[in-house]
């Protein structure tokens, strides 16, 4: 059984300007030990489809449907046990939260409470879930400290976020992550704002945790170099979407989604002579508020075909793991593709 | 509808690029326009005001009352012919009140107008300066912060008389401190953003920065605070009238009337609430758009 | 001269006026003062509203408001009039005059007694008088009513001594006076403050805050100080050496300042006071009928007063035309019930020195008549107010001067149609105008300090520093100068109408507009409360009825 | 080939931000840049990487003259110019220009494109009100943007189409020197590509030169003739891109290099990384010899007391005791 | 922090020098006498204005009360005969300063619940009507809201005296009618910096510990909203001790607030400018106080940089 299996999940926002589809239709599944990846543009939809599965959406966010399972409950809100209580939910959310299930947060800068000293912002966890007296907590949270690489930890204990560099920072993040030995981390950028010497520190300690623990990591970045050094599978999102999965060496030597082809052209660099220009994704990353029905890569991308604009492609597998979802591999089955989605089209009209 | 035939055909460059700028055009103006317009709070307070306005405007006009003029009926209750009553020389109560209004607002708007002129001149140019400048203008502040406004007021009114001009010239001599200290912690902190070094760097000089790019940006918080400073002018005015150094009569705003009425509050209560509830009124109206403009100036905000 | 423009004006604005009346509150253990609370009989105890504490309470200082009605509780005076304008004897016991009018004596009771029981004297008389004149005393504020002393003027000025002043102890209990020429409302003056007693040796002008010192501020009246709050409040209780103590019944009086009238009547109505006065004019209608009620009748006059050096105000017929154009009775509308008009000079309620009878009584004041105003404006070359120069009224800021300022000028335009500017001041700056002279028309009010006419019709002698328009009329002067040396009632009676006629009728030089009562407010168990001359109470008899 | 004339040269600049005034004299001060020299060449792009903090926008922004700069020189052309009051840098201002970070934050939100692109020309009287909307389309389509954008303001566009706007609105002033301080770094992978292929077009048909500040060194690697590599406010080795990147010399520029992820599984599963100690020192404390020896993992005795002076190996620059 | 508390009070003087001279050359150039009062003659007016040494060249003037002032002496009123301006203050002052504390707190209390409820709740119409209350609160003169006050809960229900007697049941009304307006302004600061801070990053890393609502909103949140209510709190509670003329008035309270006004009114020179001086330490030792608890919440700001 994967310890996380998310099936269909969408996630909504209700804006001024309309609905926004941060996450529509995700499916993907972690086993235990697992370092996924998950890679996208700005705005992918990336930090929300996590946030959704911790039950942290914004006020104006709401999972409209899907299923995610972990350790074999399924906790989302619309879950059949949760949908006609939502205090329950939130109830069973706060015991597992920080506790079975934690997160690192890409900005270190903000996500710490600037106003709290470190000691109380990683021992709150602890007391909570643990359950234990304020000395233990401290005394755990200081050999949380120093595993996480932090010298004189008693000392800086009693520090606030402010004095702290930003790569200290991020670790006293994680090191609140890993509090209380959690099953699932959830990494959402943990390294975009730190010097690539910082960063190799902090992926070694995540590898290390990984191995140490059996827990499992999901690592959201942009980074595909961080993706190659760490993961073991990756994600390609693409405006909500999932558009490729794969394990690593599927996705960097075999990729077949246009966008990931795209997006490895443009960092393939290394070996590039100079003064030839770098090959790019023309365009702009789409606005999710003006999404056409069809793929949504669709405007950026250079094998774009008619029947793109107007039908969304369904996951065509590659292989054990890989799958894309791109019309280039399922023309075969475009007319079955067209004719429910254009039900489906027709029903909501109605409707 | 594409056909069967043409799905796997290239698509044509235009179709594809139709939705290149994804982000709908629309000037800065009109988007806070329309932030603002979609709070109902804030767009009834700008009708109601608005309403205020014409009507005070034109029911002078329209009414068969002038604001001096005394009847024989004193001190009668509200009537259909007297709609807020008559006071102690049977002058009609609405018509007083509508001037009354009028003087309220003038006050209310013409002291914010200067304030905020003399406030973002002078909070500009510390905030921009900087340093010892900027110390030694600060201390000035603080020094006339701290001496009495009453004095100020009393001596304007004794060279100028005791007029609608002399009372608002009292209340901007120290009134447009708030607004300097706010312009300044903008100005500081604006003047650091990328877009200011940029025109700096492109040889703008002090005057455009200034004014081309720190107070355009500053203006919301400003515009905000002009709206809350609305109605403490007209409250200053209503404690001046209090303490017997409001404006003279026969005028009178509605915090002379008020104040007047207040000993009968008892017996004629029309002559009291009728103003009182305008007040209310207007300070509502003003509230709720500065609250709306709060919004609609600050994106970040609004979700 | 004393007059009522802070309290008149506080009245409007808010305040309340001096105290009376009184009732007895249930819990007598709650007074905390000087009273022996062991006896059954519960403390009779009155809490009474004043005003702000304004001036001192040294009868030979600044001595206004405050000191009045401290006076009324705690200061028995030579003599005093009682509300008909009949003598009462206080602290002496009888007076002669010489035939030169010239030398007066009084005897002074011999079980006169101050409050720590040490007698009254002569030398207490002098020691205010003294004090009062003494050229180092900027307080006094009366010194120029001692002039009428020989030897007082130059004492006062600095040319002659204060020993040369002429009032003298012929022995312990006997006080003379030897005035410098007849005056003939010298029994009147008596009244005022500076010819009250102040205990010698005690009271002296080193020491400035002798009065808040209830040890130091020793009393001879029904009531003696034993508490006193700078701008709060003062205690008074009842004095066991007053010489008719026995008839005295209340126990203890508290006098707390407040100065907004609401407050007044709030706190009137949950009982936390028993009396109060100054009240706006709707309490007359809330309680009429009730016994709670009490009206009283005021010296005082609200006038306009032209300026004399100003065109065109120099012109009778303009200043006639002035007076009859306007309507008092609608001015007194509008401004409350507590208003009435006036149409003399010398207030309504001031009685003649003939018989109980009112002085202004006696005559036949003018008649407003808008049509002849009309004409009387034409014929001064401003027909219908044509080429009128906009003129400007002076007034002191205030709620009720603002109402019969914008009266004056309504009507002013119906009827002569004509304009005027409204100039409302604050009271230092009315002041100051008022004093430069530099006003056109002016709201002018005066309150008697004493309740003799001359007090009001002296103020226009062409030498009177207080002749603010620069009334400058021979014929005025003359009838004055006779009054004053005339002994005879009847006559002086007759000079002082001749003068108020020509004042107010054959050459308004002030056009009088209103006088005023004041309304106060009383638990209806308090009886005894007694008036004297001017109106105010007194409650030396004074009881609370279960 | 001619020797050419440096357009800018850096002599020994440094720039010390005041961070604490003690009441008795002393003063502390941050070093932000100590002591830094090096030339850039008409048509060459220097690309300068480093830790953050450690001093390459305060050495970006002193050039321009944002920051009054301390000691040194800084020559453009033949003029020093770190020393010019602000009216006569007014004369050097058009021909150095900056393109900065956050493309959100460096442009003004009240204004639109037009009004954006042409200030700078309104600024310097450059030509009529007409040639000016000539100029300020002319410009938009160098870099990409289409003409109908020029009444649309900031907000309605995307990251990478504002910095389009940034680059022409510092083209508008026929600059030869622009300073790029990590233009792309705030951009999504996909459209940094976009941006660095336009700032090589134009530097191409201008013959402009950049000085290119950014974090990724592969992007570095590619756009830059010359890399300078900072640490702590010293330029601890300069040099020809490929030289430097493939030869590292300075310990921490090899540091630097080692720990940069590649975006290759079977590479970066090989890559060996130089693991650092500690923590970059405080500014304000600096060590007193080489700044990197507190952490340096082949750090001698020498190094901890006086700096190193710059040793030259085949025209690379390196400031290492190592090499002298 | 000694140090740095020093220097403010360095600076603090030479801000006073400064609004003491001010002041003083102001209150000379207003027209009026402290000792105009009706009727008075030129010769009386002259003679007080001689013994009080009003008749000298203002700059004699001005530094004979520099002299005194710098001996703690100022001087004594003019209008109130005999009464030094020292003991004025020193009665006054204690009233309307724990009125002005008493009412401060209250708002300070009743202000931030109703900030977080309204920025927590998630029933629009119970923030709506919060907000329209506060408003109304801002709305109405505070001289109608001290009356309404003791006309109904003095006079209608007798619940409360309408006399200041210095009793816990005499502070209800007055610090009530003094509180209403810092309790709407106080309440919407916190509003609008506890709804802005509940949306910051640290929120939701709070959440993701799984703690509760109570520590997450009033640890987590609370000590950041309170920082802009900290910085505008020195003037507010200036403001609130300088008391308020009005509510003094309406409440027969004896203290300085009322005495303000009326010194200006009566042109008393001396109270004038001892209670300018007086109120002058107060906001500048109010915005001391302020700047020192904005660096208790907010740790980052350092008071004294050497420290
Ligand atoms: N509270 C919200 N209200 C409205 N829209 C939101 C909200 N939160 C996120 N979104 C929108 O959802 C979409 C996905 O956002 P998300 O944060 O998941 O992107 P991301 O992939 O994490 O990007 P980044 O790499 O920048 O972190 C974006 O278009 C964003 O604008
Ligand atoms: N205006 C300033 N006042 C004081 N210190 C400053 C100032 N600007 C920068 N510093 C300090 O100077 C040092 C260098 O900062 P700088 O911004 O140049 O670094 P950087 O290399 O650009 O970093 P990043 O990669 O994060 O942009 C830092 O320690 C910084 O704290
Ligand atoms: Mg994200
Ligand atoms: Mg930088």
């Amino acid at each position: 059984m994967p310890l996380l299996e998310i099936k269909n999940l969408s996630v909504q926002f209700q804006t001024r300007h309309g609905i926004v589809n941060a996450v529509r239709d995700v499916n993907f599944s972690l086993e235990k030990g697992e370092l996924l990846g998950i890679v996208g543009e700005s705005g992918s939809g990336k930090s929300v489809g996590m946030l959704a599965v911790m039950g942290l959406l914004a006020g104006n966010g709401r999972i409209t449907e899907g299923e995610i399972w972990f350790n074999g409950r399924n906790i989302s809100p619309v879950a059949e046990e949760f949908k006609n209580d939502p205090k329950g939910y939130d109830r069973y959310m706060k015991q597992i939260r920080g506790k079975d299930l934690s997160m690192i947060f890409q900005d270190p800068m903000t996500y710490l409470n600037p106003v709290l000293k470190i000691g109380t912002q990683i021992t709150e966890g602890i007391i909570k879930h643990e359950k234990c007296s304020k000395q233990e907590a401290k005394k755990r949270a200081i050999a949380l400290m120093q595993q996480v690489g932090i010298p004189s930890a008693e000392e800086r204990f009693s520090q606030y976020p402010f004095e702290f560099s930003g790569g200290m920072r991020q670790r006293i993040v994680i090191a609140i992550a890993l509090s209380c030995n959690p099953k699932l981390i959830i990494a959402d950028e943990p390294t975009t704002a730190l010097d690539v010497t910082v960063q190799a520190q902090i992926i070694d300690l995540l590898k290390a945790i990984v191995k140490e623990q059996d827990t499992s990591i999901i690592m959201i970045t942009h980074d595909l170099g961080v993706v190659a050094k760490m993961c073991n599978s990756v994600n390609i999102m693409y405006a909500g979407k999932v558009v490729e999965h794969g394990t690593i060496d599927d996705i960097f030597y075999r990729p077949q989604h246009p966008y990931t082809k795209g997006l490895l052209n443009s960092v393939k660099t290394h070996d590039s002579t100079k003064r030839q220009s770098l090959s790019s994704i023309p365009g702009t990353p789409p606005d999710l508020l003006k999404l056409n029905t069809g793929c949504a890569f669709m405007p950026r991308c250079r094998e774009a075909m008619k029947i793109c604009k107007d039908y969304l492609p369904e996951a065509a597998s590659f292989g054990e793991e890989q799958y894309a979802s791109c019309w280039h591999y399922c023309k075969e089955h475009a007319d079955r593709i067209v004719s429910k989605q254009s039900e489906r089209m027709m029903s909501e009209e109605v409707s | 509808m594409i056909q069967r035939e043409e799905y796997f055909d290239p698509i044509e460059k235009e179709e594809q690029n139709s939705e290149f700028i994804a982000i709908e055009r629309k000037s800065f103006v009109r988007d806070v326009w329309e932030r603002f317009k979609s709070n109902r709070r804030a767009l009834t307070g700008l009708i109601v005001l608005g309403i205020i306005m014409i009507i005070t405007l034109l029911g002078p006009i329209l009414s068969p009352y002038s604001y001096d003029g005394m009847g024989t009926s004193i001190n009668s209750k509200v009537s259909l012919t007297h709609w807020f009553g008559t006071d102690a020389l049977g002058r009609d109560l609405f018509i007083r009140v509508l001037y009354g209004i009028r003087i309220s607002l003038t006050i209310g708007f013409v002291t914010t107008l200067i304030n905020i002129v003399l406030g973002i001149l002078y909070g500009g140019i510390a905030g921009y300066v900087g340093g010892k400048t900027d110390m030694a203008m600060m201390r000035i502040v603080d020094v006339m912060y701290a001496v009495p406004s009453l004095l100020y007021i009393i001596l304007l009114m004794l060279i100028f008389g005791s007029n609608i001009g002399s009372i608002m010239l009292g209340m901007c001599v120290s009134g447009w401190i708030g607004v300097a200290r706010l312009m300044r912690s903008q100005v500081i902190t604006l003047k650091e953003r990328e877009f200011a070094l940029a025109a700096y760097t492109q040889g703008a000089g002090a005057g455009r920065i200034l004014f081309r790019h720190l107070f355009t940006n500053a203006m919301g918080p400003i515009v905000v605070s002009a709206t809350l400073a609305v109605p403490q002018a007209i409250f200053m005015e209503a404690f001046l009238s209090f303490i017997g150094m409001g404006i003279s009569a026969p005028q009178a705003s509605l915090g002379t009337l008020a104040q007047s009425a207040r000993m009968y509050m008892s017996i004629y209560p029309n002559q009291m609430i009728c103003p009182i509830a305008m007040i209310c009124l207007i300070i509502f109206a003003l509230n709720f758009i500065g609250e709306g403009l709060d919004e609609a100036l600050n994106p970040k905000g609004s979700r | 001269g004393n007059s009522n423009e802070s309290k008149n004006a506080a009245a409007d604005n808010g305040s309340a006026g001096n105290a009376s009346s009184a009732t007895s509150t249930p819990a007598a253990t709650d007074a905390g003062t000087a009273t022996d609370s062991t006896t059954a009989v519960s403390e009779k105890k009155i809490v009474t509203a004043i005003d702000e504490m304004f001036g001192s309470m040294d009868p030979a200082g600044f001595a206004l408001q405050t000191w009045n009605g401290f006076a009324s509780l705690c200061s028995t005076p030579l003599l005093s009039f009682d509300s008909e304008g009949a003598e009462v004897m206080g602290a002496a016991e009888s007076y002669t005059v010489s035939d030169d009018q010239l030398t007066w004596t009084f005897s002074l009771r011999k079980d006169g007694k101050w409050s720590d029981g040490s007698a009254v004297t002569a030398d207490d008389f002098i020691n205010t008088i003294k004090r009062a004149l003494d050229p180092e005393n900027s307080d006094s504020i009366y010194a120029e009513m001692l002039y009428c002393i020989k030897g007082a003027e130059e004492a006062n000025s600095g040319s002659g001594t204060l020993d040369a002043v002429m009032v003298t102890a012929v022995d312990e209990y006997t006080l003379e006076f030897q005035l410098t020429k007849v005056c003939p409302y010298f029994k009147k003056l008596l009244t005022l403050p500076v010819f009250y007693p102040s205990k010698t040796g005690v009271a002296t002008n080193e020491d400035k805050e002798w009065y808040k010192d209830p040890a130091k501020n020793l009393c001879n009246g029904p009531f003696m100080l034993t508490e006193y709050i700078q701008d709060q409040s003062y205690t008074v209780v009842k004095n066991p050496y007053y010489f008719n103590a026995d008839k005295v019944n209340i126990d203890t009086i508290v006098n707390v300042c407040i100065s907004d009238t609401q407050s007044t009547i709030a706190a009137y109505q949950t009982g936390e006071i028993n009396a109060c006065s100054g009240l706006p004019d709707y309490v007359e209608t809330q309680y009429a009928g009730s016994d709670e009620l009490t009206i009283w009748n005021m010296l005082t006059t609200t006038a306009i007063l032209p300026n004399m050096d100003v065109e065109p105000l120099n012109n009778e017929f303009v200043r006639e035309a002035l007076a009859l154009a306007l309507s008092r009775e609608a001015i007194c509308a509008s401004m409350g019930a507590n208003y009435e008009p006036s149409y003399t000079w010398v207030p309504k309620y001031m009685l003649s020195n003939t018989g109980s009878a009112a002085f202004s009584e006696e005559e036949t004041p003018f008649a407003e008549d808008a049509a002849r105003a009309q004409q009387l404006l034409a014929d001064a070359g401003y027909p219908n107010g044509e080429g009128f120069p906009k003129l400007t009224y002076t007034y002191p800021s205030s709620e009720k001067d603002a109402i019969l300022a914008q009266a004056i000028q309504a009507q002013l335009k119906a009827v002569l149609n004509i304009d005027i500017d409204l100039a409302a001041q604050e009271s230092e700056v009315y002041n100051t105008t008022k004093r430069e002279g530099s006003f056109e028309l002016l709201r002018y009010n005066w309150t008697a300090d004493f309740n003799d006419p001359i007090n009001y019709l002296s103020l226009y002698t062409s030498n009177s520093s207080l002749n603010f328009n620069h009334i400058n009329d021979a014929d005025y002067d003359a009838a004055i100068e006779n009054s004053n040396t005339t002994a005879d009632p009847a006559e002086r009676n007759a000079y002082l109408h001749e003068a108020q006629n020509i004042l107010i009728n054959k050459n308004f030089y002030v056009i009088p507009v209103s006088t005023m009562h004041y309304i106060g407010l009383r638990n209806s168990n308090i009886t005894g409360i007694t008036y004297n001359d001017k109106g105010e109470a007194s409650y030396t008899y004074a009881d609370i009825i279960e | 080939m001619e020797k050419e004339k440096p357009v800018v040269s850096v002599r020994h600049l440094k720039k010390y931000f005041v961070a604490n005034r003690h009441v008795f004299g002393a003063t502390d001060y941050v070093k932000a840049i100590d002591d830094v020299s090096f030339d850039i060449m008409p048509g060459e792009t220097v690309g300068l990487v480093g830790e953050s903090g450690c001093g390459k926008s305060t050495l970006a922004r002193t050039i321009i003259r944002i920051y009054e700069p301390g000691e040194g020189e800084i020559i453009y052309k033949n003029t020093d110019i770190a020393h010019l009051s602000n009216r006569k840098m007014r004369a050097y201002r058009n021909k150095m220009q900056m393109i900065f970070q956050d493309p959100y934050a460096s442009l003004n939100p009240r204004l639109t494109v037009a009004e954006i692109i042409a200030e700078p020309m309104e600024i310097y009287n450059m030509y009529t009100k007409k040639e000016r909307e000539e100029k300020v389309q002319e410009l938009l389509e160098q870099v990409g943007l289409k003409p109908d954008h020029i009444t649309r303001y900031p907000h309605e566009f995307s990251g990478g189409q504002r910095q389009r706007i940034g680059i022409a609105r510092t083209l508008a002033l026929d600059p030869d020197f622009i300073i790029c301080d990590e233009p792309i770094s705030a951009l999504d992978v996909s459209i940094q590509a976009q941006i660095i292929n336009l700032l090589e077009k134009i530097q191409d048909e201008k013959k402009l030169s950049y000085l290119f500040i950014a974090h990724d060194l592969t992007m570095v690697r590619h756009i830059s003739h010359k890399i300078g590599v900072m640490y702590l406010g010293h330029l601890v080795e300069f040099g020809e891109a490929e030289e430097v990147y493939k030869n590292p010399l300075h310990p921490y520029t090899q540091a630097l290099i080692s720990a940069a992820p590649v975006a290759d599984p079977v590479l970066s599963r090989t890559q060996e990384r130089i693991k650092l100690e500690g923590e970059v020192p405080s500014p304000i404390h600096t060590p007193s010899g080489c700044p990197f020896s507190p952490r340096c993992p082949e750090c001698r005795p020498e190094c901890r007391i006086d700096p190193p002076v710059v040793a030259n190996v085949n025209g690379h620059k390196v400031a290492c005791y190592k090499y002298v | 922090m000694v140090k740095y508390i020093m220097k403010r009070l360095g600076m603090g003087l030479v801000t006073m020098f400064f609004l003491i001279t001010i002041t003083f050359f102001l209150t000379r150039i207003m027209p009026g006498s402290p000792f105009e009062t009706e009727n008075i003659t030129p010769t009386m007016l002259a003679a007080m204005e001689e013994n009080y040494g009003l008749d000298k060249p203002i700059d004699q003037q001005y530094l004979m009360y520099i002299k005194e002032l710098l001996h703690g002496n100022l001087g004594v009123s003019y209008k109130k005969t005999g009464v030094s301006v020292n003991r004025l203050i020193s009665t006054g002052f204690p009233v309307t300063l724990k009125l002005g504390l008493i009412s401060f707190a209250v708002a300070l209390v009743i202000g931030i619940m109703i900030g977080i409820w309204m920025s927590v709740t998630r029933k629009n119409s119970v923030r709506g009507g919060l907000l329209t209350a506060s408003t109304l609160f801002i709305s109405v003169p505070n001289f109608v809201l001290a009356i309404v006050l003791m006309l109904f809960f003095g006079v209608k229900l007798n619940w409360l005296p309408v006399l200041w007697t210095g009793s816990f049941k005499s502070y209800i009304l007055p610090v009530t009618a003094l509180a209403v307006y810092p309790i709407a302004e106080i309440s919407r600061l916190v509003h609008s910096s506890f709804s802005e801070a509940i949306n910051q990053d640290f929120v939701v890393m709070a959440n993701s510990k799984g703690l509760g609502k109570a520590r997450v909103h009033l640890v987590h949140i609370l000590k950041n909203a309170l920082i802009p209510l900290v910085t505008v709190a020195g003037p507010m509670i200036a403001f609130q001790i300088t008391g308020s003329f009005v509510v003094e008035n309406i409440f027969t309270i004896p203290g300085i607030g009322k005495e303000f006004v009326n010194s200006v009114n009566n042109r008393d020179y001396t109270v004038i400018m001892g209670l300018t001086i007086f109120v002058g330490g107060i906001i500048i030792i109010a915005n001391l106080l302020s700047d020192i608890s904005c660096a208790l919440v907010d740790p980052r700001i350092k008071l004294d940089k050497s420290k």
